[in-house]
């Protein structure tokens, strides 16, 4: 006789608990980044630097330095160069100071990262958020839609990035006069990040498209609509999820990206006004300083490539252990 | 014996990986002679392919060790210079995959895959190599096969890849050959007209067949002998015959009467229970024991503390079990699985 | 095929066309009144009204556009009364503020960049491909982490910096070439190479870092493919594999950036042209857009443009011919 | 050593290499070439003018002027309202043709074409006797376009006979021959003037002729054979080629002049050493032999816009809160200069004296780091609140970016809101030129154009002045600036202009911050190179490179 | 027996074959679905067979208005579906649901099961007695799930158990109708059976009517009652299912059920065996005629001119054949192995 076999006969829990050592890629990702020592160090790193930047006041207040201070004495008379060894490191000043100024280095180079931070973060946020919701809809809308928004991001690509930031800050800086933010700092960050975003997001876009494109032929997202989900539901709640890895990736390597940027535009003379240091500002200055203060250049660059190595070494790790393939042949 | 093409002792293949040592083969040995075609089945991930990438000597990733011998035509191949196996892959082993489409590489036409595969292993002129391979693809009835020569994998049919796979693996007229799973991506039709090819083709040429699927209508089809494995194990080898008639392994029957029958009129199938092991974590005891649904004929609860031998039940046949054979003939009359007299 | 250039050619000229008239709008929306910068030192608003009626800066914006236009395609003229003077087409207007026809100054410039870009690029895809290669065949082990550290290193370095260093320490300090002083390579290759070598390196260990990250995540990702192990079936020996089989399949990606850097490039290497003194695209560019010199600026970004559309074009084609599976109707 | 060789020094041949940040010679159009540096180059290699000062390390010598394609240094008038020069024969164009006095003619009637001959000095069009119209412009529109009546307006006041030249001027001037040692007063002919592109073929008449000039990249000057050494006793015209280098990064051109390696051995810059590097060239003796720290013509000043800010004190306030140490040190400490205490400076002769601003002028001494005590007392008597925020113009660059920072640091401990306004270079006096877009305080910088304060007060602080960034506008002022200028004996109008220029500190039209210093460094074969005073250039007429 | 839940008529899905960037150009099409008709009755379950890339599922998706129609009408519980607004539509998938053929990708891998199979009672407003939450455990312990599974993400169960959730998720709104795409053809056969049993389970409880999507014949068998045998975009022939496995009218159903192998190596190797010649045609491209005539041995002129229409050939039997043949006699008195069948 056959055996009947009902439904009761599936496996029960137990079976499957042991049979099945499954976990979500969440947290296979964060136990492969847990045993990747290099990624812990990264982690470290910018969790310092970030620390830094938030509590500079607190740390110059400590060692009694500021930024904008100038200090005759502790520069000579000729030449301007910091008196003493190390670029003129002293009790007064634990990272020496400015050559010609005398300002304090560690003030500078605190409050700078407070703004090379601060522009590479808010570039990025708005970076991902724009390039994702238009990836996304263009993605997911096909048809007119994904063609026009396609020709938008070729467009934006096809411009120059660096010529029209050059351009256009005044210009914007203006509009922003306009609207009530005076000209200063806060508008030439402003400004930065505006266009670090406009000239940013396209290339996100373009992968997070190309992604929603591949993504909507699995049937999950038909299962969705099968059971009658709307657009909101389906871009949010369906797709967003699942595009956490390419998003994540892309933001750790867009950061470097945009403080590296900060650099460039600093060294072209349209990054942030002086007195405000800048990651950018400061290792510009300091080039010229090299054969005679090598010190000066040392501090600002260390930190540049401390965090440059750091987000992106962050990024690879990331990237591998979110790849569900990775250790496989 | 001259006739045994191949012959595996104890092959073992170990993972690394993060979670743990997966145990993907373990201790398989078996043998083909020529001419002859050996089945091996068993349910997804019970290290099938990597049993047969093993042999080849395709088991590349860095975290694998693979132990055991492999005597290939009187060669040692484990431990052997890897320039001496990879003269003999293609040459005289071959092996085709599974997927058809992703095995070939998208960005060169046939006939150049083709044409290296015979430039590999022979100086040939362009045009010599190319009339061979136009005979070989005659051969495995590819139509107008100048002109498809020239065309990409993706302009071809999944049946027609196949056959453009077969003809990559045969056109050294190897002595042995492995197919993976060659039929599981096409459907019946063409799984028929791939069959006969093969079929024809090892009588034209005598070439050893390892045939892996999970399909055990092919496997009645196609093979001479059979080996089941489950959880990187073999637990029953057999002829063809032997294994559909007399069964004497519980993962095998459960095999068997899972299969809906398109001629029987069984209305209601007869799953085996639960899923398939971690090869991580295998039982202590049988592999299959947390599955069996006869475990507990056994005394002693002895499925679950003792892993069985593969014993022999006759000379050409052996599984793993702890029943007794009167146990089994029982259970078999009982669910009326293959032949009982 | 043809069909298809064609239609990508229409295209191009459209989104040419847009371009044009976004960057026109954009500079004449800059505060700054280009008159007045004809003008100098000894400045009268007669003589600044003078001028805008010379340059024909008083006409309305779409005249001066449709002017523009018109002198790209049949020339123009400049000037009224006994001081007027031809463009001919194609003539990209004419620099109030170095008093030259932007077209002989883009001629002049374009060759410069182009040996600039071409000869990085040559370097860094030789480069980059190769470390990357090597890299990927020996993940994890130490050669492929000094390799991925020493080109994040070079990656994260401003380019300034690597530049004005090499510069100081190859040429100041080591004589170990002479003065950076370009020459058409036509006129005197040795001097040519001799100058250029530096920038092109400089460029390189920007770009290569990239490359070598791209090449290896691709062969990675290529060398888990099935028809790699079809290939390795086959007895094909290593080399082989990886050459022949793997890097195409890897290649697309590649393709389609090495594009898209080479055309960035090409519209102008700013900050590299700004250290080794390079008389570029880059330069001209930017010092354009520092005295708000219009029609240089159009002139360049157009030019710009037009590289990065073509190369998106050329990378497309190349698409097709590298992937058969792509089709270009 | 080659620095200080004497003005025969130094042998012919070879090439002398000139490397600049500069992106092309500013202008060397010589009716728009009106930058010292610029200037003494075209003037010594491809203009030659009617008169020249003197080539000489020694400053009083130098302000001496020698005839150059004039046969003298010019004959006056009685009533100094014409003065004729007679051109010497056998000055020749690099094509051949000789050099008329039509062409002098020609030449200075270009500056009147302002809107194509732009930046360069307008003495001619303020001088010379040409009727001017409602709004104060001449009527004569330069020979581009003027009607006959015009170019005769133009002919009656420029006339030749033969080969001499006569000016008439509308005023009487005792030494309009100094004003023709400007290029704006060289000769171009009329047939080969190419009008705005003149700027860059200019056809020289003087030892060398342009070769090749690729803007942002090089220039090539080679030997003009039409040139006679015999008629100029100006010029030695030592090396076989010149060639100039542009666009090479400051820290780089002075990085090459110490390295001193190869070519660059006969190198040199018109550009200031790098001050990163000042510390080490002027410490380091290895360098002594060729390095130079003298006074630049220049006194470097903040013009205080007094339409912005039309209350004295609170001017006064302004400087007295400075902190002029702080921006001393920024452009370089002792080597950026001593503070100034007027726009006149020491090097000009007679016509400085001390003003005594910072000890007293301004009611109690004033420190090089300000006094803030009396800023904040000073804004207390002015009666008003100071008219924050003071928008501070300046052109964009490194140091004055720092320097920025430390004159709002400085001011904001009087409580002025300094509102720093970087601006492109580029268009710099484009915009505070334009008193609509001018701000409160603009930086800048002045030279005399020849050694008499004439040059320099009614420039500056009248409405008449080419460069009254003060927008002062104050009769008693404007009057006895007009009667100094009138004044012929030389000591007596010293006096005037001393009294003037301490009038002028005292109602704080501008913040006088330093009397200019310049370090320059050459290679170590460059011969006869030293820092001549008329121009604070090089003397380029004697450089050799051997 | 009562009324018809799905009527379907000369349902046609064709897809545009388009080139262009800017401005797309259609080309061509493909025929993916060339006119469908038959009727589902609540209860029952229709097999739809055929070999792959003919058309199944894009038929499947079709009748639930997941893809839209090119032509045909489509008919369920009486109301015509095709002209429902976007409102009605949403409200009448409560009533239709699928599961689909892949199981590792019809399941969002970034939501838990639970959600995945309250997400049905989410979207519909539905709120079930008790909590969604405590519907979705009884729905799990339904299908075989552990209910304390509730929070576990896809990527932890196998093959399998995925396909129960995507069981779970289509009965939760226990709908009248509901297309199974091939929901075993991705799993081995020993879970295939599980599933199998499941699917017949839930039927008998709350008497749904099965669409059932599939190419293995023998799955085909075992759970339908009536079969459509699909070829090209074309129903070829459709009858109850023992009509089929013991007497199929069209050479296309003989070659199909002739081409599946028997796992019993006697029987299989005695087995009479059709095999075609050539490989599927492109949809994009169908021959003219019968679009079986290529690879029928039968064909003759008249089948590549002529396009046979689907007609009953006796009660319950349709066919589209010109030539229409019972081998099941021949069958018996055959008894040649291996024969050849071949077109030309
Ligand atoms: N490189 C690897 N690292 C870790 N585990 C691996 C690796 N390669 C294979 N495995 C594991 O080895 C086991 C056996 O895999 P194999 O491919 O041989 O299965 P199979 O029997 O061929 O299954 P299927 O029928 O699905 O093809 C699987 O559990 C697989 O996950
Ligand atoms: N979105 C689409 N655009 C264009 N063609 C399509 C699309 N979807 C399916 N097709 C084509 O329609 C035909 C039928 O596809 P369908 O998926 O319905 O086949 P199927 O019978 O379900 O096959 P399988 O058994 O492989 O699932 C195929 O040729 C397919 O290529
Ligand atoms: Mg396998
Ligand atoms: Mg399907």
């Amino acid at each position: 006789m056959t055996a009947v076999h009902s439904v009761d006969d599936i496996p029960s829990a137990e079976t499957v608990e042991t049979a099945v050592v499954g976990r979500t890629l969440r947290q296979i990702a964060f136990n492969r980044i847990k045993h990747d020592k290099v990624a812990i160090a990264c982690v470290i790193a910018l969790v310092i630097i970030i620390l830094l930047a938030l509590f500079a006041p607190l740390i110059c207040n400590l060692f009694n330095v500021d930024p904008y201070t100038f200090d005759s004495a502790a520069i000579s008379d000729s030449g301007g160069l910091p008196v003493g060894s190390l670029g003129g490191v002293s009790m007064k000043h634990p990272l020496g100071v400015e050559p010609l100024t005398g300002r304090d280095i560690l003030a500078r180079l605190l409050y700078g990262t407070r703004v090379s931070l601060m522009i590479a973060f808010l570039a990025t946020t708005i970076v991902v958020t724009t390039g994702v919701l238009i990836g996304i809809f263009a993605g997911y809308s096909r048809g007119w839609i994904d063609s026009i928004l396609s020709r938008v991001m070729d467009l934006t690509l096809a411009f120059p990035f660096l010529l029209v930031v050059i351009a256009m800050s005044p210009v914007l800086e203006q509009r922003l006069a306009s609207l009530g933010i005076p000209a200063g700092n806060a508008s030439r960050i402003v400004t930065l990040v505006l266009l670090l975003s406009l000239f940013g997001w396209p290339y996100l876009a373009r992968l997070i498209r190309g992604q929603v494109l591949s993504m909507r032929e699995r049937e999950f997202v038909e299962a969705a609509t099968s059971i009658g989900s709307g657009t909101s539901r389906m871009v949010f709640k369906e797709l967003l999820p699942n595009l956490w890895a390419p998003i994540l990736v892309y933001a750790t390597i867009a950061m470097p990206g945009f403080i590296g940027a900060e650099a460039a535009l600093a060294f072209l003379g349209i990054s942030v006004q002086p007195p405000t240091a800048t990651w950018g500002a400061m290792l510009e200055e300091s080039v010229g300083y090299f054969t005679v203060d090598p010190f000066y250049m040392f501090v600002p660059l260390t930190m540049l490539l401390v965090s440059v190595l750091s987000f992106n070494l962050l990024g690879d790790a990331l990237r591998d252990a979110l790849d569900p393939k990775a250790d496989r042949t | 014996m001259s006739d045994v093409i191949l012959s595996v002792k104890n092959l073992s293949v170990e993972f690394a990986t993060e979670d743990g040592v997966v145990h993907a083969v373990d201790n398989v040995s078996y043998e083909v002679k020529r001419g002859q075609t050996l089945a091996i089945v068993g349910e997804s991930g019970s290290g099938k392919s990597v049993s047969s990438l093993a042999v080849m000597g395709l088991v590349r990733s860095n975290n694998a060790t693979v132990t055991g011998e492999v005597h290939f035509g009187g060669q040692e191949l484990v431990g052997l210079d890897p320039e001496e196996v990879r003269k003999l892959r293609g040459l005289k082993m071959a092996m085709i995959f599974q997927d058809p489409l992703s095995a070939l590489h998208p960005f060169y036409t046939i006939g150049e895959q083709l044409i290296e595969a015979v430039q590999v292993h022979e100086k040939v002129s362009d045009g010599d190599a190319r009339a061979r391979v136009k005979t070989m693809l005659d051969r495995v009835g590819i139509a107008s096969a100048e002109q498809r020569m020239d065309e990409y994998p993706h302009q071809l049919s999944g049946g027609m890849r196949q056959r453009v796979m077969i003809a990559m693996a045969l056109i050294n007229s190897p002595e042995l050959l492995i197919a993976d799973e060659p039929t599981t991506a096409l459907d019946v039709t063409v799984q028929a007209q791939i069959l006969e090819l093969l079929r024809d083709l090892q009588k034209e040429f005598g070439t050893a067949i390892v045939l892996i699927t999970h399909d055990l209508g092919v496997v009645a089809d196609m093979a001479d002998d059979v080996m089941v494995m489950y959880g990187g194990q073999a637990v029953e080898q057999a002829p063809v015959r032997e294994l559909f008639y007399q069964p004497q392994m519980p993962y095998t029957w459960g095999l068997l009467a899972s299969i809906p029958q398109m001629h029987t009129s069984s209305l209601k199938l007869d799953p085996i229970p639960g899923t398939p092991p971690s090869l991580i974590n295998l039982p202590v005891g049988c592999v299959f024991a947390p599955r069996c649904t006869h475990k507990d004929l056994v005394a002693g609860g002895l499925c679950l503390t003792t892993r069985p031998d593969l014993g022999a039940v006759s000379d050409t046949h052996a599984s793993r079990c702890h029943l007794n054979e009167a146990q089994r003939i029982e259970i078999r009359r009982s669910r009326n699985i293959g032949k009982v007299d | 095929m043809f069909p298809y250039i064609i239609r990508r050619v229409m295209l191009m000229i459209f989104m040419l066309f847009v371009l044009s008239v976004v960057t026109f709008l954009l500079f004449n929306a800059v505060p700054t009144d280009p008159a007045m910068l004809t003008c100098g030192k000894t400045c009268t608003p007669q003589i600044v009204e003078a001028n805008r009626i010379r340059l024909g800066l008083d006409q309305p914006l779409p005249f001066q556009y449709f002017e523009w236009i018109k002198g790209i395609f049949v020339g123009r003229t400049y000037g009224s009364g006994t001081q007027t003077f031809d463009c001919s087409a194609p003539c990209l207007g004419y620099s109030f503020k170095n008093g030259e026809e932007v077209t002989i100054m883009i001629k002049q410039a374009l060759p410069v960049t182009m040996w600039l870009a071409l000869g990085a690029f040559i370097l860094w895809m030789s480069f980059g491909i190769g470390s990357g290669i090597y890299a990927a065949n020996r993940k994890g082990k130490w050669q492929d982490r000094t390799i991925m550290a020493i080109t994040l290193i070079g990656y994260s370095l401003p380019v300034f910096l690597i530049g004005l260093m090499m510069l100081i320490f190859v040429i100041v300090r080591a004589h170990l070439l002479p003065y950076p002083d370009y020459v058409s390579p036509f006129e005197n290759p040795l001097q040519f190479l001799q100058t250029m070598i530096l920038p092109w390196i400089s460029l390189a260990i920007l770009y290569a870092a990239y490359y070598t990250r791209l090449t290896r995540s691709q062969m990675l990702e290529t060398m888990s493919e099935d028809f790699i192990r079809t290939a390795r079936a086959k007895g094909l020996p290593e080399k082989r594999v990886i050459r022949k089989h793997a890097f195409r399949a890897g290649l697309t990606p590649i393709v389609t950036s090495a594009g898209m850097d080479l055309a960035g490039l090409l519209g102008g290497a700013v900050i590299t042209e700004y250290v080794f003194s390079l008389p570029g695209l880059g330069r001209l560019a930017i010092d354009a857009v520092k005295d708000y010199d219009l029609p240089t600026i159009t002139a360049t970004t157009l030019v710009a443009a037009t590289f990065i559309i073509i190369a998106n074009i050329v990378v497309d084609v190349l698409y097709a011919a590298i992937d058969p599976r792509v089709r270009l109707s | 050593g080659g620095g200080s060789g004497s003005a025969t020094g130094g042998s012919k041949g070879g090439t002398l290499t000139f490397l600049t940040e500069a992106e092309q010679i500013l202008h060397l159009d010589p009716q728009r070439n009106y930058t010292g540096e610029d200037l003494a180059f075209a003037s010594g290699y491809l203009n030659r003018t009617l008169t020249q000062y003197t080539l000489s390390k020694d400053n009083n010598e130098a302000s001496k002027l020698v005839a150059d394609a004039a046969t003298d240094t010019g004959t006056a008038s009685a009533d100094g309202k014409s003065w004729s020069f007679t051109i010497k024969d056998g000055i020749k164009w690099q094509d051949g043709k000789a050099v008329t006095c039509d062409d002098f003619k020609y030449g200075v009637s270009r500056t009147f074409a302002t809107d194509i001959i732009t930046d360069g000095p307008t003495y001619a069009i303020s001088m010379l006797d040409i009727p001017k119209d409602a709004e104060g412009a001449s009527v004569y529109p330069g020979p581009y376009k003027a009607t006959a009546d015009q170019q005769a307006a133009y002919d009656k006041a420029v006339t030749c006979e033969g080969n001499k030249i006569t000016f008439n001027l509308a005023n009487a001037s005792t030494d309009f021959n100094y004003t023709v040692t400007l290029s704006s007063f060289a000769a171009v002919r009329k047939d080969a003037d190419t009008g705005e592109k003149y700027d860059d073929t200019v056809l020289s008449n003087g030892p060398y002729k342009i070769e090749s000039y690729v803007k942002k990249d090089s220039m090539v000057l080679v030997r003009n054979d039409q040139w006679d050494a015999a008629t100029d006793s100006f010029r030695l015209a030592l090396p076989d080629k010149i060639v100039y280098k542009f666009a090479q990064p400051a820290s780089v051109i002075t990085e090459r002049l110490m390295a001193d390696a190869g070519e660059d051995a006969s190198a040199l810059s018109p550009d200031p050493v790098d001050t990163t590097k000042l510390a080490v060239v002027f410490s380091d003796s290895k360098y002594e032999k060729r390095r130079f720290n003298e006074f630049d013509p220049y006194v470097r000043y903040y013009a205080i816009n007094t339409k912005k800010v039309p209350n004295v004190k609170h001017r006064q306030a302004i400087l007295a809160c400075l902190d002029r140490d702080a921006l001393r040190k920024i452009a370089g400490g002792e080597y950026a200069g001593d503070y100034a205490d007027g726009v006149v400076k020491p090097n000009i002769g007679q016509d400085y004296a001390p003003t005594g601003l910072w000890d007293g002028l301004l009611g109690d001494k004033v420190e090089a780091t300000g006094n803030v005590d009396l800023g904040k007392k000073l804004i207390a008597d002015a009666g008003e609140a100071f008219p924050n925020p003071l928008v501070f113009d300046y052109g964009k660059s490194e140091v004055a970016d720092k320097a920025a920072a430390a004159v709002v640091a400085s001011e904001a401990r009087c409580g002025i809101t300094v509102k720093p306004n970087g601006l492109e270079i580029g268009g710099y006096y484009g915009v505070v030129m334009d008193p609509a877009k001018q701000g409160g305080m603009s930086a800048s910088g002045w030279a005399p154009d020849w050694l008499n304060a004439s040059t320099v007060l009614p420039e500056l602080f009248t409405p008449s002045g080419g460069f009254n960034l003060s927008q002062y506008d104050d009769k008693a002022f404007n009057d006895a600036s007009t009667a100094a200028k009138a004044i012929t004996d030389r000591a007596e109008q010293a006096k005037a202009w001393q009294d003037l220029n301490k009038k002028a500190a005292e109602l704080a039209l501008v913040v006088p911050t330093r009397f200019g210093l310049e370090q320059r460094l050459t290679g170590s074969k460059v011969g006869n190179a030293y820092i001549w005073g008329p121009y604070g250039s090089w003397p380029y007429a004697l450089l050799s490179a051997n | 027996m009562s009324a018809p839940i799905l009527r379907v008529k000369d349902l046609q899905k064709h897809f545009p074959v388009t080139s262009g960037n800017l401005f797309k150009k259609q080309v061509g099409e493909v025929r993916a679905v060339d006119g469908l008709t038959f009727d589902v009755y609540p209860g029952e379950t229709l097999g739809l067979v055929g070999e792959s890339g003919c058309g199944k599922s894009t038929a499947g998706r079709s009748m639930l208005r997941l893809l839209e129609p090119t032509g045909g009408s489509v008919e369920f519980d009486g109301q015509d579906l095709l002209a429902m607004g976007k409102r009605q539509l949403v409200s009448m998938r409560r009533e239709m649901q699928m599961i689909f053929q892949d199981p590792y990708s019809s399941l969002n891998p970034r939501h838990t099961i639970g959600s995945i199979i309250g997400a049905p009672f989410d979207v519909q407003g539905v709120k079930p007695e008790g909590g969604t939450m405590k519907a979705v455990q009884s729905l799990m312990e339904r299908v075989g799930l552990n209910p304390e599974h509730y929070n576990r993400y896809p990527n932890e169960f196998s093959g399998g158990q995925r396909q129960r959730i995507g069981i779970a998720r289509a009965i939760a709104l226990k709908p009248k109708l509901i297309v199974c795409d091939e929901p075993v053809s991705a799993l081995d056969v020993s879970i295939q059976a599980q599933v199998l049993n499941l699917l017949d389970d839930i039927q008998k409880e709350f008497g749904i009517a099965y669409i059932f999507v599939a190419h293995d014949l023998s799955v085909v068998r075992h759970i339908s009652d009536r079969v459509a045998v699909m070829y090209l975009g074309k129903i070829m022939e459709l009858t109850t299912r023992d009509q089929l496995y013991s007497a199929p009218l069209h050479p296309y159903t003989h070659a199909l059920l002739s081409a599946v192998p028997i796992a019993d190596p006697d029987r299989e190797r005695a087995r009479e065996r059709i095999i075609l010649n050539g490989d599927l045609p492109s949809p994009s491209n169908p021959p003219s005629g019968c679009v079986f005539s290529t690879r029928c041995w039968k064909a003759t002129d008249r089948c590549s001119s002529e396009i046979p229409v689907l007609r009953e050939i006796s009660a319950g039997h349709q066919i589209a054949c010109h030539f229409p043949e019972d081998r099941s006699s021949a069958t018996a008195s055959s008894t040649v192995s291996g024969t050849d069948f071949t077109a030309n």
